[in-house]
Order: C-alpha cells, then structure tokens, then sequence
C-alpha cells in the first residue's frame, strides 16, 4: 500500500466538486453540471485503471474486468468491495455497495425543503434530494465509465440510489449505491 | 476544563481514516484539468481553486481542532508552527517547515518538499502561470479565518515550475476578535 | 542495442526512435499482436502482458507487450541474442514508467507523451538494458 | 445517578443552530431556546470581560441547585453547552466527543451550510448513541 | 524454382532400357509408367543402338583432386542414361527360326553383355510369343538362349501380346520383374559407395560431398526418403565446413560454388521435409540455412550475387511453402515459451515472398551500384562464358577449329561476366511481381498492416519505374490505413509520394490535397526529426516543421493563383484557373484532410457570406451571422466553405463522416485542443443547428361557450378572428370535434353514420358568418361540413378587423367534447408557397341532458285489485308494472331540470301511437294544460298526472311516449330578437309497457275523508269478485288502538261470482291526526293469496273537533280526481 492521505481530503474535494458546478458555474443547468463531474470523475477512472491493472494478466472477458473493478479496484479506493454484482448476461451489470464511504456522510433532511415548497413536501423532497444526492454520485458513476471503458469496454454507468439516506430511516448505517451500467455489446442500451 | 493533551501529527495521522493518496491526487488533477478547460483563463483557475481551498479550509478547521486538541496558540508563530507540523501532516501525511519569518512576525514560510497533489504532474507549457497547488493556500486561508485571523497566502516557490520546493508564504493581515453582543470596540486579546 | 521503442494505444503513437524503417516494422508488428490477442491458445502462457518475440528474427528482434488497457509496447532490438527475462523485466520498468506518465493530469488519453520525466526515465531504462 | 438534560449549540454569531431536549423537565419551545441561546452567548462574553485577566475563555462550568450547565467553545466560536443533573461527571468528555461528532456529520455533510441550523439525521443519531453511551456508563459506576 | 532442372526439381525414378521389338515399346512404357512406383523406360528399337547407354569415359579421379563438387550432368545422367535393367525384347520366331535369325539374336545379346559387363546393370529377356507360333517353340531353345544370357530362368519372361489376358499377365509379371530388379540395383550402387564413406575412401572433402549426394540419390531412386534425408544433410553440413577451408578455385567463385551446391542440398533437404508433411522442421531448418549463409556476402564486388542468391533461397523457399501448405493444410502451432520459437509469419509463405522481394532489392541496388563502379565495358568477354563441368562453376569455352576446350576463369573475368549477366535482367518488375503475392496472400489472410506495407513497397516500386499511376492508387489505399491509424510519420511519408505522383501526373485538385494535409499533419517532437537521414523518407523530405512551411507557401501560392508548378509529365504545368476551380471537401475534425466528397443538396441551402478573414494561429474564429429565418423548423449549418484566390474553394462540412468516429485523428493536437468553450451550450453539443419556432401568430382566436350544451338543443359556440398585428391571407378555419374520452362520436353499433339520431354529437354547421360585405352569403365559405369537422374559409382581414361565425353543435346523447378550432393563415398575400401561421384553440364542452323524466303508477284510493301477478313472481313481472284491467291506474309524470340554468317548459303530453286494433287503453290527463310555459328553476320537478285505464287485456301494454318542449330560459330580454335561447327544444321519452292483467278480487275500503274525534262512523271494507267463480275468503282486522271497533275480527265468507260483499264496522277514533285505520288482510283461499291494503290507503285523518274549510283543496289533490 502506497502513500496515503486523510479521508477527509477526499471528502471535501469530492463536496467542492459539487458544490463549484452545482451551485456555481452551472447553478441552473444541472444537466452540464453533471456532465463536467461525471468527466472528472472519467479522467481519474481512466488513470486509475491503467496503474491498477499493471502486473496483473490481461482480462479474457468483458465480466473478467467488471469483477476486477469490483474487487480489487473498489477495494483499492474504499479499502472494501462490491457486495453484490447482478448482471441479466445481456450487458446489463448491477453493482452494489452497501456502505458506500462517500454517502456515509450525507444526510439529506426533508424538511429542510419544507419550506420552498409547502405543497406536498414529502415527494418534492424526496426528489429533491435525490437529485442532491446523485449529483454526488456523478463521480464514482464517472470513475467505473473511465475505467472499465480504458479496459475497452465502452460503456454508461447511472448510479440509483434506491434507498436515500433520508429514506431509509430505520436503517442507520446502510447506504446503498448501485451503479448500473450497460455495455454496448447489447443492442438495447437503455441505462436503468 | 483540564486540556487535554496535543497530540502528535502523526498519532492523529495515525488515527484518522486514510485513503489511498492516488486517488486523491488524480482526483484533484482531474479538477484542474477540468476547470481549465471550462474556464480557459489560467487566472480564472487560480480563483476558483483558492475559493475551493477556502470553503474547504472553513469545515476543515474544526476537524482538525477537534481531533488535535491543540488549545488556543498564543501567537501566530505557534499557529504557523501548528499547522506546518500537525494540520499539514494530519491531512497530507506530510510535514511542512516554517522559516522566513519577516521582523514583527507578521509572516512566515510554509516549505513543502513532499506534495502528494503534485505526484505524477507536469505543466503543460501551455499552463503557465497556473498555480497548480493554489487549493492550498486557499485551504489555510480559510482556516485561518475562522480561528479569526485574517490572512493573505500567496506561492513563492513552485516545484512545478521548477523550483527545488513548494513555499507558501503566510501573511497575517489582522487578528479580529469577537464581537460582543453590548459593546464594540476594538479589544485584542493574544 | 534497443534502436526503438514504442508505445502504441488504442489510435496513437509515441516513440522513442524515428526512423520510418523502424516505424514499418512496429506498425506491421501490430498485426502480430492482433493475431496473438485474437486466438490466445496460440499465444503461450494465458493473457501474459509479455508477448514475446513477434516476428522472425530478421536483423532485428522486434518483442511484444500488451497492457490490460490494450495499450502496446513494441520493442526492436538489433542484438539478436537477448533473454526473454531482460524483455520481461525491461517491459515491466517500462510500463510503470507509463502508468506514471498517464497519470500526468494533462495528458490527454491517446494523445503523444509530451513529458520529459517520461523520456529520461525511458532512457534510463533502456541504457540499463544496454 | 447522572442524567444530561438538554444540549445547544450556537454558532459564532449567538444563534442557536441546535437544541435537544433529553427528558428535562422545563421543555421549551423554539422561540424561547433561541432566545435563551442568544442570551447565553451575551453571557458567555460578557464572562470573558469580566476575567480580571485577559485570555479567559468564558463560563465553563455553571452550578445551580438543581442542574448543572457544562459549556464548551470551540476555537471557531462554536458553543457547545449541556444542561445536566447536579454534580454529572466527565461532561467535558462529552461535549469534546460532541464536537468531533459535528465536525463527522455536520460539517462533513455536503448539504448542511454553515452557520444554519442542523438537520442531520446521521448527528441525531450518533448524538444520540453518544448521549445514551454516556448514560449507560454512568449507570454503570 | 523453375530455373532448377527437371531432374533436380522432381525425384528420381527407376529406369529401365527395352530393346527391340519396337512395336510393343510404347505399350510396355505406358504400362510400366503407369506402375506405383513409376518406372521411366529408354526404348532402343534395335539393338544396334544400344551405344547410348555406353559408359562415359571419365576424365577424373586420376588426381585424387576432384575438379568440382558435382558434376552437374550427373543426376541427368542417372535419369535418362543409364538404366537399372536392360530388357532385350526377342520375337519367338527370331528365337525358333532358322539357324540365321538364332544367330543373329545371340549376337545381339552378346553385344549387349559386352555392354553391360563391369556394371551390374541387369539384364532380362522378354521372348515376344506370336500366338500363332504359341505351340511351337521348342524346349531346348530357350534354355540355350538363358544359358548365353546367362540370366535366371525368372528373368526370362514370355510376352504374349495378341490375347488380352495373357497381355496383361505378362505385363504384370514384366512389371515385378523389373520393379525387384530396379531396386537391387539401385540398393547395390547406393551400397558401393556407401562403402567409400564408411571407409572415408575418398581423397578430398568434394568427393565426401559428392558421394553423400549420390548415395542420397540412389536413396531417392529407392523412395528410401528418410535416408535420403540423412544423406543430404551430411552433405549440407559437410559442404558448410567447406567454407574457408577449401583453397580450390579463387575465392569468389569457390564461394558461388559452395552456395550453389548448398542451394541443391538445401532445396532437396526441404522439399522431403514438407512432402514429409514437416513443416516446423522444414522452416527451422530454413532459418538455420538462411542463419548461417546469410553473412556470407562474398566479395564487396559481387555482393549482389549474394543478394540474390539470398533472394533466390527465400523464393524458393516460399514456393516450397506454398505448394505444400495445399498439401498439409493444418499446421499445428508450437506451444512458446522457447526462446526462439517460431513466430506466426514464418508459417506463412507470404513473408518469404516479401523477403524475397526485399532483398531483390539489395540487389538491384548493390548491382547498380557495382555497374557504376565498374568502368571497363564488359560485354565483351561475357559471350563465351558457359557453365563448367561442375555445379556453380564457370569457364570459358574456347574453339579451335571444331575442338571444344574448358578454361577456368580468373575472378576478375568472373566479376565481368557476373555483372554482364545482371545487366541482362530486369529486377524491378520481379520485385513488384513478389511483393504483389505477399501483399495478396497477407491481404487474404487480414493481416492488412503487413499488406499494406507490402503495398507501400510495390507503390514505390511502381513510382521508382515512374508509374505514377500505379504508384499513386496504391499509395492511397496506404495512406488510407495510416490515417485511419493515425501513424503520422509513415502518413506523411506516403502523402509525399502522392503529393510527387499527381505533381507528376498533373492533377492539380490531388496535388493541393496532399499538400494541405501534409501541411496539416501535427508536428513530430524535434528530436524525431533529427534522426531522420535522408536517403530514408520519400521525396517529401523530414517532416520537419520547416518543410511544412515550405509545403504549405508551394500550396498556398498554388490556390491563390498566383505561382503555377511545373509537372515533369508533360508540357502541362499544374495551375488553378478559372475554367478549372478547384472545389476541396474537408474533413471537419481532421483539419484539411479531405473526404470522400459526399454532395448530397438535398434541399435548398442558403449561404451566409463573410467577408476576407484571416485566421490567427492556435485561436479558433467565431464567425457570428444574424440569420433572418423565414422557414421555421430545423436550421442547420450544413457547411463552411472558404474561398482562397479566386478559383479554389474548401468546403467543411458540419457533420463528416469522420466526425462521427468516436476518435477522430487530431482532435488531441495541440492547436485544435482548445474548444471554444465560453458558451457551455456550444462546446458540448457542439451545436450545429438550432429550431426555429414559426413567427408567434399576432392574431386571437376567441372561442365561447355559455356555459354546458344541453342535449338536443343546437348549442351555439361563437368563434371570433381578430386580427392584430398583421393582415390575414388566404385564412382557414379547421374545426374539430373530438370525444374527450377517446372515441368516436359515433356510438359504434351504428353503421350509417349519416342518421343523425345515432350520431352523439354533431357539427351541423356554421351558421351568422358575418363578413364585411354581406352581400356574399357566409355559406360560400363553408368548404365542407362533416358531423366531426369542418373547414372554412376565412376572408381576408385587414390589421385590426375582426370576423366571427357561429358554430352549431348538437348533442344527441350526454357526453363531453373537445371542439378544437385551428386558424391557418400566411401574412403575406404574395406568396402562398411560404409557411402558413397556425393559431390552435380548443374548448371543451360538456354536453348534458337538460331534463331527466320520471313517470310512476298507482293505484286508485282505497282500492287494492289483486294482482296475481304480484304473488306468483313472473319473472319479468318485476320490470314491468301490472295495471288491473278496466281500473283506472294513475300515472304521475314528473320531468326534473338537471341542468344549471333554469328552462322554460312549455308542454307536455303522452303521445301514443294507436295500431290498428283501436284503443287499447283509454289515457287522458287530467288538471288543465298548462298555458304559458312553466319555468323550472335548476333541479325543480314538474310533474303531470295521467289516468290510465287498460281495455284490453295484454300482456304488455304500450303506454306511449312523454313529449317535453322546453327551451332555455333566457331570462326577461328574451324576446329581443335572434337569439339563441328562442330555440326550443323536443325532448322525447318513451314510456316503457306494463303488464295489464284482470284482477280477480278488488277490495276496496270505504271510510269517510276525515274523522272526528270520538265520532264514530262506518268503515266499509268491500270485496269485489269479478270471476265467474266462487270466491272463499278469509279475512281478518287487526286491532288498532287509536279507534275501538264493533264487529268480528276475523272471518270466512264466500263471495259469489260477478257480486260484492261488503263488511262494514263502527269506528269510534280515540286519537286525533293521520291515524291507522284497522288493517285488513284479505286472503283469497282460492289463490292463497293474502293482500292488504297499502299503508297509505288505510289511514284516515282525525280532527280534534269539526274543521271549517272548504273541500275544494282536496278536491285538487289528484287523489280526490283518482276517487271520481
């Protein structure tokens, strides 16, 4: 194990990320907001593919390097792995990480949407938050694409955070994050 | 309260979570990068990455209170010393060394030889003028505002561009005190 | 001695060495790779990196190496008696020095290696081979 | 045995950004801990003034008959401060372990911005673990 | 291969020698070759030419100093000149005739022993049997014919040619013969000299060679391939120690005869190998060949032969290769791992012929190269140099007089000859002809960079012999992959030769291409350029930076028209004109590299001009054009096309193939990389086209509807056009109905929806079109009116007028509708081509129903019919009310207003349609009609009251239908003119039939209409029967606390038919108010059926004390009417 640094520096880098073209540059176009972050995180993907696949032999298989991101590349970054890989064997593979590090921090309130919109609170949050929560995911989503696409699998990963961390209050701990991405190798390449 | 203790940099280093820093340096590489083909301006960058540093800086002081322990330092110079030998060590696992200190101690030198944002990166000739490392500054900036000490960082030295070490010079512009709620004239307390 | 070597990614090239001769051979040693890449079973040892000797041979040694991100690196060496071992260890330097050089913030994926820690330490290397 | 009553927390500028009630018995409503908060943040200074010598760091500890009031300030000008049974222990323990667990989950919670009020379901919770944590242990002795 | 000679080229076979009796030669040999394994045959048709197969005297070996290596006539020799077996062919007669033919064929075997004797050639007798003579060849004949052979009795063979049978014994037994002999022969030879080598018998490392060879030979002769093989290895191996050793001939030539003879061996050695079917062998073996020959160069002089020997070698091998690669077409791939294993192109034939061709090239080179060195002229002494005695040797053939003489030459001599040989051939199109195979067969085989590369040498090849033509096509197909791959070096240097092949061939357009790619290529690192020496790349010289420039000031000067290049090919120079522009389609993302020009103008462009630009290096231009759009829809920029000098044009197009290509070439060099990214939108979808909405009308379609329709009524909806803002052209009106709730407006049953009954809405039609003249009637307007749409037209509307028309809208059945009205118009009376402005409204609108009718029966007061059916339950008893026969039934009609606003009802009436067998019930409806219309209110009820009296009795009686007229109520201004509510509307309803039945027993109860408290009176129960039979009744009277009675409770009677019994008892009432007459219970037992009288009927009023009112109001009550 090289040198390290303190989580906290990763934190807050992937919370300026963010937070700088969310709410800065483009405040109302999240669209390109997520764009960009989903980019940055494709570059650090991209490199960190190349370094992690030295020494090690060429994967014969698309699923070879899917389960090679989830074990030791997800463990390279969060000193854990995927918990749970689905896959329908026509492309679509389902990554889940149950204490995902990056959500272990967050938590959205709803009732701090209350207030913007009286009308219906609950659902408005929900998705309010929701979308808070996955312009944060952007970046992970961003990281597997680079990555298993410099492993010549082009691919689109979305990220679904089923169970919010507002959402699931009875349950502290967990945080779910599944991407789901979709290989090109299937006609039908409808991200889910 | 009896103090607690200040802890070494490397106990709290020793203590924290830790991540893998090659993710945290092509991170902060792939936000550069990413600016600076959203912004164009090498200066542009710059601020943004100064601001970055600074809304870093004003969450991340408390961390690092919080986990130090180190109590109020009763001038600037502990306060340099203590964010050379601790802030930068707990957070980078690096230590930085003060010099240079200018007659009334107003400012200082960060020397930094060991950088892990900088491992890996080369500046395009096209990125003159970019300072690569700006979030830095910005970071001790905005600690050091919420600690209520007005500061102005600027680089000096750049491995980057060519120099044999990164310095950072600090500059203490003025130490605001608290207001108080009845009256509000100037009251300095060191 | 190694008169060339390349780096050769999914669309680009970069190389150490200009001479369009040289160029010919890394580019039609290419095929070679495919060939081995297409039907493993003929290529020896499972999805080794190392691809060993790729062509006959002629006046030069023309050594084969494969990343997992399908990136290539030909060497052509003129001294006709070389070990696999010395390719072996030469392409395992080699590639580390590439992973660093990517690495770079400012590389653009695919694009020429404009860097010159990379070169010196590519130079390095290769001198160590002798 | 020892009990916590209550906890705030106020921001540098006097405004209360949290407040929660363990059971105590006076339970207010928001309008009077913003008051009382605001308040305390007057007295906390004007405590630093009246030090005969400089660099005091304001009330620490205030004792009444019936409860007692543990402040901490952190070097950021955040207070921390709990109302608890007469005579409770280590509460400076607490309100430290308090403080690094607002750094965790508050600060570190991309969606809280500084100096508003908390709303964080993962401090509630560790705060709440911390608090009953402290309880048991007291209950233990 | 094909220069090797037969004999050496194809493996040896037996030879056998017939003599005499020609006419059955061609026979045997057609038999004998025909025989596995074949045997060759010299045929002697007599014996006086067996001369032939006389022994050479041989010059040698007189010195132990062999001459030569091999004598090259040797193998020849074996082949066709000295057989294994001699067969001397005697006819029967000749051997059983007179003492003269016996002698004479005994003379002939004795030359013929005198011939073979010394060699052990061995001799078999064929006696040709005529069948004729079959019988008579005697004995004793024969055997003194074998005994002066002096030859087995086995090897005298009897041939009988005539019979078929016995033909093709003899030839069998003949074949064996010879087959068994042939090979003792050959073994023998083989042996003998074997014997030499084990006895290592010979003087010099030649004859080592030599005997190996032929040992290997006779080896071959014996199909023993295995030995053979080990043989021509020694051979080779002996043959290689050679080198350096010998001192025989001077150097150059000892070497051409060491590498010649190796080249025998060698190509022997491989040819069993692959017929062996061992290819890795035979290919390892080549490398070891090829290994240790190839740094045997020779003398710098003649270094070409080497070259070509060496090219030789490959060819050779490649040919080998290919043929038995047909033959063995699997080859099993070595596991790696060894150091030096094969790698995959030496299975190929393809990489020999490329090698081949490679050093052909050395050749030719290195020959020009020598020629140009050597200065004497050479022809002169090359004419009498021959091939010597000896395999790879040379002299010189002198004449004097008629006698021959060998001379060996000199090296020098030697060179000459060499050289004046070379000069006769012509290697470039050999060169062309051997990469054009390895170009196919790699081509074949997808290894498309090899081919290409093979394909770049040919190019230049062709380009070296100034067939641009060839040369260029070529060229291009390279180019093609290089720029696909992006290999910028090798790019440029093709594009160089192109660049030179349309220079030379004088296409201009080709030419400035090139050029501007080139020019466009990204810039090598420095420090790769310096390497360049220049002999290497191509007439495009180093693509250095500074040779861009040049390139591009040639190009620029070109297309500005200003310099014109002159085209070596021909008097033409290459020059842009006018009457030859030049039109350039370029790439988008690779900049100025052109694309297959895909022109398709589908549709019409309109161009944007700027004016003279110049284009700062590194920096994009942002042109920004104010576009005035007159079409709405997709606005696209299709292509930028930019002008330099007057006749030469580029053009770009936004969407290029290769833009499509996820990675398109230069997209990462450094002056594109910079994308304009200031506008997010722009650098992210690099947006090329954007939509343009058509101009927002500046008209007003108003549409108003009061309120809901009302069912049946021809609801009015107002459409207003106003115009503001600009005049109305050509104006159309499209009107729509559509169901709300999907669906027709038809119901679907219906088939003919031209019965507007069936139709739940519909458009009637427009009506108050009031047009600025009056004068032509709005109808005109009205193109076309179906029940869901219509169309019509609008006048023409100056800015600020204003026109409306009145749609008329039916609804047959409740249902709401979306009536949608959409205005298409063009502002402009000029052109009706451009695109017309459309205005949408829509409104929907409820369609109710305006009353709802309700109608109920009953029974007259206080008269209780019994109705069986309302006992026994019929099954459809309960839908259908029963009336009692000849009784008058009351029927209350009562229509609700369930609409909103109030209406006006102005009649109502049952109609019944009356068929033919007269009047079934007598109707008439009582109280007086009403005389001005009665106004409903919202949810008010007016009711009407009919008394009905069925006449006959029917099972269902058709009672008629409820005519309503009614009409809006639209208030007191109602009269003032033409005005929507004055409609009125006819709501018809149709009454359903009931059950008429004759009921058997009426009771009726008769009491005053009031009581008075304490005053008693008499309360008459009477029980009707209308039957025609007795009637036994049991009643019964329930007590009631509110009165006392006199009289018994219950009771059984009888009631006679067609009579009445009446009971009647006291009541005294005790309560006061409605009170609860006693109830009686009739029950008929006849039909035990019990009944009672309703709730209603059976209660009677108790006042207090005597009231003082008038009867009258009762009297209105429709009971009191019922009653009379």
């Amino acid at each position: 194990m090289g040198r390290e640094v303190s989580e906290s520096c990763v934190d807050s880098l992937l919370t300026e990320i963010v937070s700088t073209y969310c709410n800065g540059f483009y405040a109302n176009k999240p669209e390109l907001a997520a764009r960009r972050i989903e980019a940055i995180g494709y570059q650090v993907g991209h490199q960190l593919s190349e370094r992690y696949t030295m020494e090690r032999p060429r994967f014969s298989d698309h699923l070879e390097a899917i389960k090679f991101i989830c074990k030791d590349f997800w463990s390279e970054l969060f000193k854990k792995q995927i918990d749970n890989l689905k896959t329908n064997h026509r492309g679509t593979f389902v990554l889940q990480d149950n204490r995902f590090r990056w959500l272990a921090r967050m938590s959205v309130d709803p009732s701090s949407e209350n207030s913007s919109s009286p009308q219906d609170p609950s659902t408005m949050a929900e998705n309010k938050a929701a979308q808070a929560v996955g312009m944060h995911l952007y970046f992970p989503c961003g990281i597997i694409r680079g990555a298993l696409s410099n492993l010549g699998i082009p691919c689109a990963v979305s990220a679904d955070i089923s169970n919010l961390p507002a959402c699931d209050r009875n349950n502290i701990t967990k945080r779910n994050f599944d991407p789901c991405l979709v290989a090109p190798l299937t006609a039908h390449c409808e991200l889910s | 309260m009896a103090p607690v203790a200040p802890r070494s940099g490397d106990a709290i280093f020793a203590s924290v979570e830790r991540v893998n820093a090659e993710l945290f340096t092509l991170t902060y590489g792939a936000i550069v990068r990413q600016l600076l083909t959203d912004l164009e301006e090498v200066e542009e960058v710059n601020k943004q990455l100064d601001q970055m540093g600074y809304n870093i800086g004003i969450r991340l002081i408390d961390e690092f209170l919080a986990k130090s322990n180190v109590s109020r330092c009763v001038d600037f110079k502990e306060t340099a010393e203590v964010i050379a030998k601790v802030g930068f060590k707990m957070f980078l696992g690096v230590t930085a060394s003060v010099t240079n200190w200018d007659a009334d101690g107003m400012s200082c030198s960060l020397i930094l030889e060991d950088n892990p944002l900088v491992d890996f990166v080369e500046l395009p000739d096209t990125c003159q003028g970019l300072y690569y490392c700006n979030i830095l500054s910005g970071v001790i900036r905005g600690a050091l505002e919420m600690v209520s000490m007005k500061t102005e960082v600027t680089w000096v030295r750049d491995m980057l561009r060519g120099d044999d070490a990164f310095e950072l010079q600090v500059k203490l512009l003025k130490q605001v005190s608290e207001e108080y709620p009845y009256k509000d004239d100037e009251y300095s307390e060191v | 001695m190694i008169v060339c070597v390349a780096v050769v990614g999914h669309q680009s090239f970069t190389e150490a060495d200009d001479a369009l001769k040289l160029h010919h051979i890394v580019h039609c040693s290419l095929d070679v790779v495919d060939e081995r890449v297409n039907n493993p079973k003929k290529s020896g040892p499972l999805n080794e990196s190392f691809l060993g000797l790729l062509c006959p041979p002629e006046n030069y040694k023309v050594y084969g190496y494969l990343t997992n991100t399908k990136v290539k690196f030909i060497l052509v060496t003129t001294d006709l008696d070389v070990r696999d071992a010395d390719m072996r260890n030469f392409f395992r330097r080699f590639h580390s020095a590439y992973v660093d050089a990517v690495s770079n913030p400012f590389h653009v994926p695919a694009k020429k290696i404009t860097s010159r820690t990379f070169a010196e330490r590519v130079s390095t290397i290769v001198k160590s081979l002798g | 045995m020892a009990a916590i009553y209550s906890l705030y927390i106020i921001n540098k500028s006097g405004g209360l950004i949290f407040y929660k009630d363990y059971g105590s018995a006076g339970r207010m409503d928001t309008n009077d801990s913003l008051r009382l908060a605001s308040l305390w943040h007057s007295m906390h200074a004007i405590s630093q003034q009246l030090s005969p010598i400089g660099g005091c760091m304001g009330i620490e500890l205030l004792e009444a008959d019936t409860f007692d009031l543990h402040c901490f300030q952190s070097l950021t000008g955040t207070k921390f401060f709990v109302v608890s049974e007469p005579g409770t222990q280590h509460v400076e323990g607490l309100l430290k372990h308090i403080y690094e667990l607002y750094t965790d989950y508050v600060l570190k919670n991309p969606f809280y911005e500084m100096e508003m009020p908390i709303r964080c379901e993962l401090f509630d919770i560790n705060l709440a673990q911390a608090v009953q944590k402290d309880r048991v242990a007291f209950l233990g002795r | 291969m094909e220069e090797y000679p037969e004999e050496l080229r194809t493996p040896p076979v037996a030879l056998v020698s017939l003599v005499g009796c020609p006419e059955l030669h061609t026979l045997i040999s057609t038999h004998l070759h025909s025989e596995q394994p074949p045997i060759n045959t010299l045929a002697l048709p007599d014996f006086s030419k067996i001369s032939i197969m006389a022994k050479t005297q041989k010059d040698t070996s007189a010195s132990g100093q062999a001459a030569g290596i091999l004598k090259r006539d040797w193998l020849l020799k074996h082949r066709t000149r000295v057989p294994a077996i001699v067969a001397a062919l005697f006819s029967s007669d000749h051997v059983s005739g007179d003492p003269a033919q016996w002698l004479q064929v005994c003379t002939d075997l004795e030359n013929l022993k005198a011939l073979i004797r010394g060699r052990n050639i061995k001799l078999v007798l064929v006696v040709v049997v005529q069948s004729t003579s079959k019988h008579d060849i005697s004995e004793d004949r024969m055997i003194a014919l074998r005994k002066r052979a002096e030859v087995d009795s086995k090897y005298l063979i009897n041939f009988v040619p005539n019979d078929a049978l016995d033909l093709q014994q003899s030839l069998n037994r003949m074949g064996n013969t010879f087959a068994e002999l042939a090979n003792t022969y050959y073994r023998d030879e083989g042996r003998r000299i074997k014997m030499r080598l084990e006895r290592k018998s010979f003087s010099s490392i030649e004859l080592n060679i030599r005997y190996c060879f032929k040992v290997a030979v006779y080896a071959e002769f014996r199909r023993d391939w295995v030995e053979a093989l080990r043989l021509y290895e020694d051979a080779y191996h002996v043959l290689r120690e050679m080198i350096g050793t010998a001192t025989r001939l001077p150097a150059i030539q000892r070497l051409v005869e060491i590498k010649t003879v190796a080249e025998q061996l060698h190509f022997k050695i491989s040819t069993l190998l692959l017929h062996g079917g061992k290819v890795i062998e035979a290919i390892t073996w080549f490398r070891q060949h090829n290994a240790s020959y190839r740094r045997l160069v020779g003398a710098p002089e003649v270094i070409f032969l080497h070259w070509e020997w060496l090219s030789r070698q490959f060819l050779v091998f490649a040919e080998l290769l290919e043929t038995s690669s047909a033959i063995t077409p699997s080859i099993s791939f070595p596991v790696s791992g060894r150091a030096d294993r094969l790698t995959e192109w030496e299975l190929y034939s393809a990489y020999y012929y490329q090698l081949a061709a490679h050093y052909l090239k050395e050749k030719k080179s290195s020959l020009e190269l020598a020629l140009s060195m050597s200065e004497a002229e050479i022809d002169g002494m090359a004419e009498s140099v021959v091939p010597a005695v000896y395999v790879g040797q040379f002299a010189r053939l002198l004449e004097q007089g008629n006698t021959f003489s060998m001379q060996p030459l000199t090296d020098e001599d030697y060179i000459h000859y060499a050289l004046a040989e070379g000069k006769r051939f012509q290697d470039s199109f050999e060169i062309i002809a051997l990469v054009k195979k390895s170009f196919e067969m790699y081509s074949s085989s997808k290894a498309q960079r090899m081919a290409s590369y093979c394909g770049f040498q040919m190019a230049r090849e062709y380009f070296a012999e100034s067939e641009f033509g060839n040369a260029k096509q070529l060229f291009d197909s390279v180019a093609s992959l290089y720029r696909q791959e992006g290999w910028v070096t090798l790019l440029w240097e093709v594009l160089g030769y192109l660049r030179e092949c349309s220079r030379r061939l004088g296409s201009v357009k080709d030419f400035i291409e090139y050029s501007l790619e080139m020019a466009a290529l990204p810039v090598l690192p420095v420090a790769g350029v310096l390497s360049f020496s220049f002999k290497e790349c191509g007439p495009a010289g180093p693509a250095s930076l500074a040779q861009r420039e040049i390139i591009h000031e040639e190009v620029f000067g070109l297309v500005r028209g200003q310099s014109s290049l002159a085209s070596n090919e021909g008097n033409s120079s290459l020059k842009v004109t006018g009457d030859h522009p030049i039109h350039l389609e370029i790439d988008l993302v690779s900049p100025l590299r052109v694309v297959a020009a895909t022109s398709n103008d589908q549709s019409v462009h309109r161009v944007e001009t700027a004016l003279v630009l110049s284009l700062v290096t590194n920096k994009w231009l942002r042109l920004t054009y104010d576009i005035k759009s007159e079409q709405s829809g997709k606005l696209e920029c299709v292509s930028v096309i930019a002008r330099m000098g007057p006749h030469f044009t580029i053009c770009c197009r936004a969407e290029s193939p290769a833009s499509l290509n996820d990675l398109p070439l230069w997209k990462f060099e450094d002056r594109v990389e910079t994308f304009p990214t200031k506008d997010p939108g722009l650098a992210f979808s690099g947006q090329k086209f954007t939509q343009v909405e058509e101009p927002d009308p500046l008209v007003d379609l108003k549409l108003v509807a009061s309120g809901p329709a009302l069912v049946g009524e021809s609801f009015i909806v107002p459409v207003t056009v106003t115009s503001k803002g600009h005049a109305i052209h050509s104006g159309e009106l499209k009107i729509n109905l559509v169901d709300t709730r999907g669906g027709g407006l038809l119901s679907p049953r219906e088939v003919e929806p031209s019965s507007s009954d069936n139709l739940h809405v519909e458009l009637l039609g427009v009506s108050g079109l009031e047009c600025e003249d009056e004068s032509k009637p709005g109808m005109e307007n009205i193109k076309k009116i179906q029940h869901s749409f219509g169309l019509i037209s609008v006048p023409y509307l100056n800015v600020g007028d204003s026109w409306s028309c009145k749609l008329e809208i039916k609804w047959h059945r409740p249902k709401p509708v979306m009536l949608y009205v959409s205005l298409g118009y063009s502002s402009h009376s000029s052109e009706p081509s451009v695109q017309k402005v459309h205005v949408h409204k829509s409104l929907q609108i409820e369609g109710k129903t305006a009353v709802s009718i309700s109608h109920r029966f009953m029974l007259p007061f206080r008269r209780e019919p019994l109705l069986l059916s309302k006992i026994k339950p019929v099954l459809d008893s309960d839908q259908m009310p029963s009336l009692p026969l000849n009784e008058t039934s009351i029927l209350v009609v009562s229509a609700k207003n369930c609409t909103e606003v109030p209406l006006q009802l102005l009649s109502m009436s049952i109609e019944m349609e009356d068929d033919g067998s007269g009047r079934s019930c007598s109707l008439q409806h009582g109280g007086k009609d009403l005389i001005d219309p009665a106004l409903l209110v919202p949810g008010e009820e007016f009711k009407k009251v009919f008394s009905v009296i069925p006449e006959v009795n029917v099972s269902n009686l058709e009672i008629g239908t409820v005519c309503l007229r009614w009409r809006r109520d639209s208030g007191p201004e109602e009269e003032s003119g033409s005005n929507t509510a004055a409609s009125e509307v006819l709501t018809k309803h149709r009454l359903p039939d009931v059950n008429v039945e004759l009921s058997p027993l009426v009771v009726s109860l008769e009491c005053p209409p009031h009581a008075i408290l304490g005053n008693p009176f008499t309360y008459f129960i009477k029980i009707q029967n209308q039957t025609q039979l007795l009637q036994e009744i049991k009643l019964s009277l329930a007590d009631s606390q509110s009165f006392v009675l006199s009289g018994y409770h219950n009771d059984t009677t009888f009631v006679l038919p067609k009579s009445e019994h009446i009971l009647s008892y006291k009541l005294v009432p005790l309560a006061s108010g409605s009170q609860q007459l006693p109830r009686v219970t009739v029950t008929a037992m006849r039909y035990s059926a019990g009944f009672q009288p309703s709730i209603a009927a059976s209660t009677v009023f108790v006042f207090p004390s005597e009231p003082h009112f008038k009867m009258a109001h009762i009297m209105a009550s429709p009971e009191s009417i019922a009653v009379e």
